[in-house]
């Protein structure tokens, strides 16, 4: 490391935000104390963190499920008064600790001072702000990780595609631990305004481009039971409140007074406004077909299986869900449609002019949207939750409780779609360093005179589908099944190709990348 | 006060309504005008919206009427800005005042 | 099969063309020559076809009589609207008439439409420097559309949609070659005397919707039936125009929309200048299918008919067939010849309906699209094989040069003139239906006794027969036929009527009252019945003529003879069609409409003809009218050659001796001066007449008042005006200027103003009103209304 | 630990070059730099597009020093106050069951069922677009007021999610604030020749709106206040988006086809307003 001297001292100290200093301070801490650890055992730590992370899944279900179905379910059964709660009339604070040990007892669960314990244990699960506070919890550990990670991903996938390796150092192992140092340094970073800015625009309009993206994690439903707030609107909600991310943008490019940013501005303002339409006509395919705007009614349709996933329910959807592909590419702003950020035109777009943690909320929502419209596609498209496997293989009470694990990972839950929401992410990432960029008339153009007619003429067919499968004519119900077969194989062929190219490159990886490989590449 | 009644959701449709106004006479810029409208129609729909639930539960006439109008604002504003744009593009300003090529 | 099986399938056949059409419409230039064609070809009509195929081998093979009338009956109807208390409702009409027209058109559409690629890939047809070749495939395809819509209306107001929309298409393909005088020139005739027609549609409609309160054509049907058994509704009104009941203007009214579009009598004037536009489309739309719209309206709406009308739709249908068929003796020009041909066979069909042949007429109406599709495309061929060269007599011994037109063209001469051997079941499609036809007008015409009462007779005897032993589909249609022309037991015959008996039986209930309304049905004027029996002597004849002028004898023009040459893909539509001529009408259609007959012929007025009771006087007649009419061919094929076996000699000499009677045909009556006179003429009079009125009598009305005017106000103005009103004009012009400044500042021509000063009067007369209000305390309570 | 040397070397360079650019007008050859200072200085300002930069402290009055400490409490504050109002704000009335996955079994608790909480909801929904609407009149640049609006708009929407209406919340949020007000900031974005153009009105143009929105506002108050509502004296749960649609494609099938029917007008229309002059 090269030492640059200073020849001149600053006239007046660079002011930090008040919490940059603790939070800098204990994330050196940790990672003091963690490194060697880190250092000896990254792969164990790394796997026992996904299987960890599986696990709190998993028991948090379990025991939301044990509370509601064997304390609470039994609790309505009985003529206890106290049943009735009401978080508005003080006094009654819910079961008593003692009659929930009780329960558990009566269910059948351990005595005497486990069941005690377990009564305080589980007491304030039953009041919904708690599981709320501890969702929030949740949502907002999920929001700092995906963004985090999606980027340190990002690197290293763009690495691997140009033949180099990405972020080696940090952390030791391939660099895991890279976006939380730069995460640090963003933190660090001077809060810089331009003078003519308009500064109270400028500061707020992160947090305007931010909070959307957290609020549509709120509706989203990573499981049947795992969801943080039920709507039948849902999807609507969340396509509103992605909607709503674009004034954020707009706002700052507006206010940093500088014209590459209005010009990013204007560019995603135009190109937000025109591909909701495709992608809200797109999505309205799926709905159709099942008939809520419900996601979690939407994802329990596709339970049964591979076929039963909508995006196979026939041609259409199948249409429908590259054409809502496409246009959510744009709608997070994504390549080939990163205009409003284009590097090579306008600087750096809408967020020239910003540095330090409020430049970083720009990506945190971007990877935050880029992780929702992925998660769009596999719950009104690729079946959300549910395993390509029926739900009756799935988890019931009549099994053991490791049973019951085992088969609520492996057929139904969140790990299935965050392993989906990772798949896009991934193509998005992929599409990233693949694609060239296109330009904004051909952004336009892809979307008022492809797109949208396209969306169109597919919800059209869709519902003249639909309205004929009604009929309940047994012709139809054939060529409907015919199709989805067909359409359900096509995808498995896609499906399939991914490991097969995948296994093909790994087998020549020396023939593919060459010299590389033979130091640095996991399995070489 | 604790109870939220429906005269409380009229009087912050009365505020809005009374601000939108407020807006609507005061600004000199064509799109400020239509602000202060889009203030006058969000009024209406809380009202509209207000008065469904309280006075007429489950006959959804009022958020309906509450969805006309969304509609009619959006069509109404896409065409009010087309003419605040060419507007600009005669005089030159989306000052209101100096639109005065009409007047004898 | 699913529930509502067919009319998914009959529907998504009807959306197909429509697919066709946006594609062709948004990407036809781009699509290119062939490819345009071809996307017509197989989304505009291989998709409907092949649907057409399947529903016709499902609802025919697959299903029973039984099944077929439960289908009927339980047809899906979509609740789409309400007019006032009218539900409008949209569906499938599904039964075999349908089944039998959905395919036909589908069949003989297909093949046009292969032919046209071929007929199309040879025209420079850039207009403005833009290919019209898409466009044709677009209006085709809309066409179809319209048409396929047309066939599976339920209801009259859709029809008439589909109605409007299949006139549309008329237009704009007669106007095809727009660049052309004559061709704009023949679609706004076209269109025009269309609209005079379906003024009377209109009218039709609306007594429907008025009287009968319904536009679905069961639910009218069977109010009909109830208002007429019950003398109520438009049976109740002492209307009467001609003598005409109410009922009958309705009737009538319908009829007139089916005299625009299928070209009868006094509107037929359009057909013949229809031929401007490409010969496919005179083969498809304007002989085929569009104008057999109109006899399928009649065939649709004929259980509206009241004896009246059906009488002037006979009458109609009876001058159309004579005198068109006499003007095809002296036309020169082969699509002409045609055109008045198929002129004179659409009157076949109407009279035919308006005897109450009703399965004849539309037996007729099938074959007669066969085999008048085909010749239509040969006569292109022709057209297209000699240079656009369209006069036959520059034709002649084409049969060297063009041998597969010629034969094809043959077998449309032979099927049109009603070819076949009398006595026996051998024959093509015309020797079937048109003697059919005439058969059910001699029984009008001779042995009606206008009470019709052995027809009940018969009916219960029927009825009796069918409940004890029911005849499945395939053999009771055709039974008829085999019985009339093989001499089938007369027991036989009566099981055949049987089939149908359901229908008399369900009729039979309110005879007595129905007879006091359709107390005499009148029997056919004889002169009527005679002349369709010699025009069924003319039609081979022009045929005859038409074929060896074209085809036989020598060469004529050197120069035509030369250049003649058969296009191959062209060809291959006209051997389909020229099989299925030979096939598909004896063996299939009418069964399939004599099978749709029951349901949709239960007229207040139960004739007892045709497929009801088809009966040993209709059989009698047949037999009869068989030796009568079969050999007509051969007598009037022999007078054809001998005139113009020698070139055009002998004609020119007869055409010599009965100049004046050649003079009125080749004017075609002048029917087209008349109208000039009548109504060009007549406009340009009238407007010639105001136009004297007004230079002569209002404008010099005005300038004497202008004279007297002048006069009075030099008077005022120099004495009154200068010295005594000026003076008080000018003092209130003063205090006005002065108000009005005042007023002025008011009017600042701001909006935010305007705003101030409208919301600060609301808000002082709200708060005026709320404050007065308030004193009284039941003002202020505002019931929600619940 | 080399990532955190990483770190400092980075931050260093950065407060380097930012040190440079923020005094380099004045600087330069005052304090008697070398050239590769000079150069780098130059460089910083190319991305400058030419233009000061000034730390974010600078430049600022300070009234409450004492408080300006606090001063990280405001978007903490802002996010609070947001999430308690977006997350609780749908759950404050129960939804109809008919289209949703009943996911509470019996017994769970709602999460604000009524009474005191949705009372500080509503109030803290309807000040901030209370104080919104006021921002919008108040405003003197055309941009803050379209926030403002933005801010209104969303707020409206949570009123609505406390009445009940979801759908038309999310539609809300879909069509106004992310479609029409998006068009409004385009629109004010292709007109404003600077940012900073104010048109002011005239003094007593503002004192006779005043006053009249005054009187107005008192009046109406007053006149809604004083009336009795007769109407269900029990709050229903709210209705379902299926009802909704239910009732829309039947009994407001007509206005709603002219609905689209206008929709397509206007589309034709804005389309020929923004067309390019020949």
């Amino acid at each position: 490391m090269t030492q640059i001297s200073v020849p001149w001292q600053p006239t007046q100290p660079v002011r930090y935000g008040l919490l940059s200093r603790p939070i800098v301070g204990v994330a050196v801490f940790i990672y003091r104390m963690a490194a060697p650890f880190v250092r000896r055992f990254p792969g164990p730590i790394l796997i026992g963190a996904v299987v960890g992370v599986c696990l709190i899944v998993w028991l948090h279900a379990l025991t939301y499920a044990y509370v509601d179905a064997r304390i609470l379910g039994a609790a309505s059964v009985s003529a206890d008064p106290a049943a009735a709660i009401s978080w508005t009339s003080p006094g009654t604070w819910g079961l008593p600790p003692s009659t929930v040990a009780a329960l558990i007892e009566s269910a059948g669960g351990p005595a005497a001072a486990w069941s005690s314990i377990l009564g305080y244990l589980l007491w304030p699960l039953q009041f919904s702000l708690t599981r709320d506070l501890l969702g929030l919890g949740g949502l907002f550990g999920l929001f700092n990780l995906i963004p985090i990670y999606t980027i340190w991903w990002e690197r290293k996938v763009a690495g691997r595609i140009q033949s180099r390796l990405g972020p080696m150092r940090v952390g030791g192992w391939h660099g895991w631990s890279q976006s939380v140092a730069d995460g640090i340094k963003l933190i660090l970073k001077e809060d810089l305004i331009p003078d003519g800015a308009d500064r109270i625009l400028f500061r707020a309009a992160p947090y305007f481009a931010l909070v959307p993206a957290g609020l549509a994690f709120l509706a989203l439903p990573f499981g049947a039971a795992y969801v943080f707030r039920e709507l039948d609107v849902a999807l609507v909600f969340i396509l509103g409140v992605l909607g709503i991310e674009v004034v954020g943008i707009i706002m700052a490019g507006w206010a940093s007074n500088n014209k590459w940013s209005v010009y990013g501005a204007m560019r995603e303002a135009c190109q937000m406004v025109s591909y909701e339409i495709p992608m809200g006509m797109a999505l309205l395919i799926p709905v159709v077909s099942v008939g809520s705007l419900s996601l979690s009614v939407i994802g329990e349709a596709q339970s049964e299986g591979w076929f039963s996933w909508l995006v196979f329910s026939n041609p259409f959807t199948f249409v429908a869900f590259v054409a809502y592909f496409i246009a959510s590419l744009a709608s997070c702003k994504r390549a080939p449609f990163d205009l409003p950020e284009a590097e090579s035109e306008l600087v750096a777009g809408f967020h020239t002019e910003y540095s330090g943690l409020r430049w970083a909320f720009f990506f945190f929502a971007e990877y935050a949207v880029m992780f929702i419209v992925g998660g769009l596609a596999s719950i009104l498209f690729l079946g959300g939750w549910n395993s390509p496997f029926p739900a009756s293989w799935g988890a019931s009470w009549s099994d053991g409780i490791l049973m019951q694990g085992l088969k609520g990972l492996v057929f139904n839950g969140p790990i299935w779609f965050v392993a989906k929401c990772v798949f896009f992410l991934y193509v998005q990432i992929w599409l990233r360093w693949t694609l060239p960029r296109i330009r904004i008339d051909q952004v336009l153009y892809a979307c008022v005179q492809v797109l949208l007619p396209l969306t169109m003429l597919l919800l059209l067919g869709n519902t003249l589908w639909v309205w004929a499968s009604m009929s309940d004519s047994p012709a139809w119900a054939g060529v409907d099944r015919i199709v989805t077969y067909g359409l359900g194989l096509i995808g498995l062929a896609f499906a399939l190709m991914f490991p097969a190219i995948a296994a093909y490159g790994f087998y020549f990886r020396r023939r593919l990348v060459g010299n590389l490989v033979q130091d640095a590449m996991p399995g070489s | 006060m604790a109870t939220i009644s429906l005269n409380h959701y009229l009087i912050v449709g009365a505020v809005l309504f009374c601000t939108g106004l407020f807006t609507m006479m005061t600004k000199r810029n064509a799109i400020g005008i239509l602000i202060g409208v889009e203030l006058v129609l969000n009024s209406v729909n809380v009202n509209l919206i207000a008065f469904d639930r309280y006075l007429g539960p489950n006959r959804m006439d009022g958020q309906l009427m509450a969805l006309f109008v969304i509609v009619l604002a959006a069509a109404e504003a896409a065409l009010a800005v087309g003419i605040c744009i060419n507007l600009y593009k005669n005089v030159a300003t989306v000052d209101v005042d100096r639109a005065t090529s009409l007047r004898g | 099969m699913g529930e509502h099986f067919y009319e998914i399938l009959l529907a998504l056949g009807v959306l197909s063309p429509m697919v066709s059409f946006w594609i062709l419409v948004f990407a036809g230039p781009k699509l290119g020559k062939p490819t345009a064609g071809w996307t017509a070809v197989v989304l505009g009509m291989g998709v409907p076809l092949a649907l057409a195929t399947w529903v016709l081998i499902s609802w025919w093979w697959g299903e029973d009589s039984v099944s077929r009338a439960a289908l009927t009956e339980n047809a899906f109807r979509f609740h789409w609207a309400d007019i006032g208390s009218v539900p409008i409702t949209l569906g499938v009409k599904l039964d075999s008439l349908t089944v039998a027209m959905y395919f036909m058109v589908t069949f003989v559409a297909f093949w046009i439409f292969v032919f046209s690629i071929g007929y199309m890939s040879g025209h420079s047809d850039e207009v403005d420097g833009q290919s019209k070749y898409s466009r044709f495939f677009a209006y085709l395809s809309l066409f179809a559309f319209s048409m396929l819509g047309l066939v599976i209306s339920s209801n009259l107001l859709f029809l008439f949609i589909f109605w409007e929309l299949v006139g549309l298409c008329s237009y704009l393909l007669i106007g095809f070659y727009f660049d052309k005088a004559y061709a704009s020139a023949a679609a706004i005739k076209a269109f025009v005397t269309n609209r005079v027609g379906d003024f009377g549609f209109l009218i039709g409609l609306m007594l429907v919707f008025y009287q009968l309160g319904t536009l679905d054509l069961d639910q009218a049907a069977a109010v009909f039936a109830e208002q007429a058994a019950t003398g109520s509704g438009i049976f109740s009104s002492d209307f009467s125009l001609f003598g005409w009941s109410l009922a009958t203007v309705m009737g009538v009214g319908l009829f007139c929309g089916a005299m625009g579009k299928s070209a009868q009598f006094p509107l037929h004037v359009w057909l013949p200048d229809a031929m401007a536009g490409p010969t496919p489309v005179s083969a498809l739309i304007h002989a085929a299918t569009m104008v057999a719209a109109g006899v399928y309206l009649v065939a649709r709406v004929f259980r509206l008919m009241t004896p009246d009308a059906l009488m002037f739709i006979a009458l109609i249908g009876c001058l159309t067939l004579t005198l068109m068929a006499l003007v095809a003796i002296v036309q020169v020009d082969i699509k002409k010849c045609l055109a008045y041909s198929t002129l004179s066979q659409l009157g076949y069909m109407i009279f035919g309906l308006g005897c109450g042949a009703w399965i004849a007429a539309l037996f007729h109406l099938m074959t007669h699209a066969f085999f008048k599709a085909m010749l239509f495309l040969c006569s292109g061929q022709v057209i297209e094989g000699c240079h656009h060269e369209q006069d036959m007599r520059k034709m002649g011994g084409l049969r060297k040069k063009m041998p597969v037109t010629c034969w094809t063209f043959f077998v449309g001469v032979l099927a049109i003139s009603g070819a076949g051997i009398a006595g026996t079941t051998i024959g093509l499609g015309g020797f079937f239906s048109k003697d059919e036809i005439l058969a059910v007008a001699y029984v009008r015409a001779f042995e009606w006794d206008d009470a019709g009462k052995h027809e009940v007779h018969d009916g219960d005897a029927a009825h009796a027969l069918g409940s004890t032993h029911p005849v499945t589909g395939v053999r009771l249609v055709s039974d008829p036929v085999q019985n009339a022309h093989g001499g089938f037991a007369r027991a036989e015959a009566r099981g055949a009527a049987n089939a149908h008996g359901e229908d008399t039986q369900h009729v039979g209930h309110d005879d007595s009252a129905r007879a006091s309304i359709f107390g005499t049905i009148p029997a056919l004027p004889k002169w009527m019945f005679y002349l369709a029996l010699f025009t069924a002597y003319v039609t081979p004849f022009y045929m005859m003529r038409c074929w060896w002028m074209t085809f036989m004898g020598k060469p004529r023009d050197e120069n035509v003879y030369r250049h003649a040459h058969e296009s191959k893909l062209m060809y291959v539509p006209l051997a389909v069609l020229a099989v299925g001529t030979l096939l598909a009408s004896y063996f299939l259609f009418r069964p399939l409409i004599a099978d749709a007959a029951t349901a949709a012929t239960a007229a207040p007025l139960v004739l007892a003809l045709d497929g009801h009771e088809h009966t040993a006087a209709i059989g009698a007649a047949h037999r009869f009218l068989t030796f009568g009419v079969g050999g007509a061919f051969i007598i009037a094929f022999l007078a054809a050659i001998a005139i113009y076996r020698r070139g055009l000699e002998t004609p020119e000499r007869i055409r010599r001796a009965l100049a004046p009677l050649h003079l009125v045909l080749v004017h075609k009556y002048f029917f087209d001066e008349v109208y000039d006179v009548i109504w060009v003429k007549g406009c340009l009079l009238l407007a010639k007449v105001a136009r004297f009125i007004d230079t002569w009598i209002v404008d010099s009305i005005f300038d004497m008042l202008a004279a007297a005017t002048e006069r009075i106000a030099a008077f005022s103005g120099l004495i009154l005006d200068k010295h005594g009103v000026d003076g008080v004009v000018n003092g209130v012009a003063r205090s006005s200027t002065d108000f009005a400044g005042f007023i002025r500042r008011w009017q600042t021509g701001r909006i935010r103003h305007y705003v101030i000063f409208a919301t600060g009067v609301a808000t002082v007369v709200f708060l005026w009103i709320w404050l007065a209000g308030a004193s009284n305390a039941d003002a202020a309570v505002v019931s929600a209304g619940m | 630990m080399p990532y955190a040397n990483d770190v400092n070397n980075d931050l260093f360079l950065n407060r380097m070059i930012f040190n440079a650019m923020a005094n380099s007008t004045h600087r330069t050859r005052a304090e008697g730099l070398g050239l590769r200072d000079a150069a780098l200085i130059r460089c910083a300002q190319t991305f400058d597009h030419s233009r000061r930069l000034k730390p974010a402290a600078q430049g600022r009055a300070k009234i409450f020093p004492a408080l300006d400490c606090l001063r990280w409490l405001n978007p903490v504050v802002g996010l609070v106050c947001l999430a308690v109002l977006v997350v609780w704000g749908p759950g404050a009335s129960s939804v109809a069951a008919a289209d949703t996955l009943a996911s509470d079994v019996a017994g769970v608790t709602q999460a604000v069922p009524g009474g005191v909480l949705e009372a500080l909801l509503f109030y803290l929904v309807a000040g901030t677009t209370v104080i919104s609407s006021l921002g919008v009149c108040i405003a003197k640049n055309i941009v803050r007021m379209a926030v403002w609006l933005f801010v209104a708009l969303g707020s409206v929407a949570l009123l609505y999610l406390l009445l009940a209406a979801n759908f038309l919340g999310a539609i809300q949020l879909l069509v106004y604030s992310g479609g029409t007000l998006v068009l409004l900031i385009f629109g004010i974005m292709l007109t404003s020749k600077s940012p900073w153009v104010r048109f002011e009105p005239h003094r007593l143009e503002l004192l006779g709106a005043a006053v009249i929105c005054g009187a107005l506002l008192v009046g109406l108050c007053a006149a809604l206040t004083g009336t009795t509502w007769h109407g269900m004296e029990e709050v229903m749960p709210g209705t379902s988006v299926a009802a909704l649609g239910r009732r829309l494609l039947t009994v407001y099938l007509v206005p709603f086809e002219v609905a689209g029917v206008l929709l397509m007008i206007v589309m034709v229309g804005a389309a020929h307003l923004a067309r390019q002059e020949k």
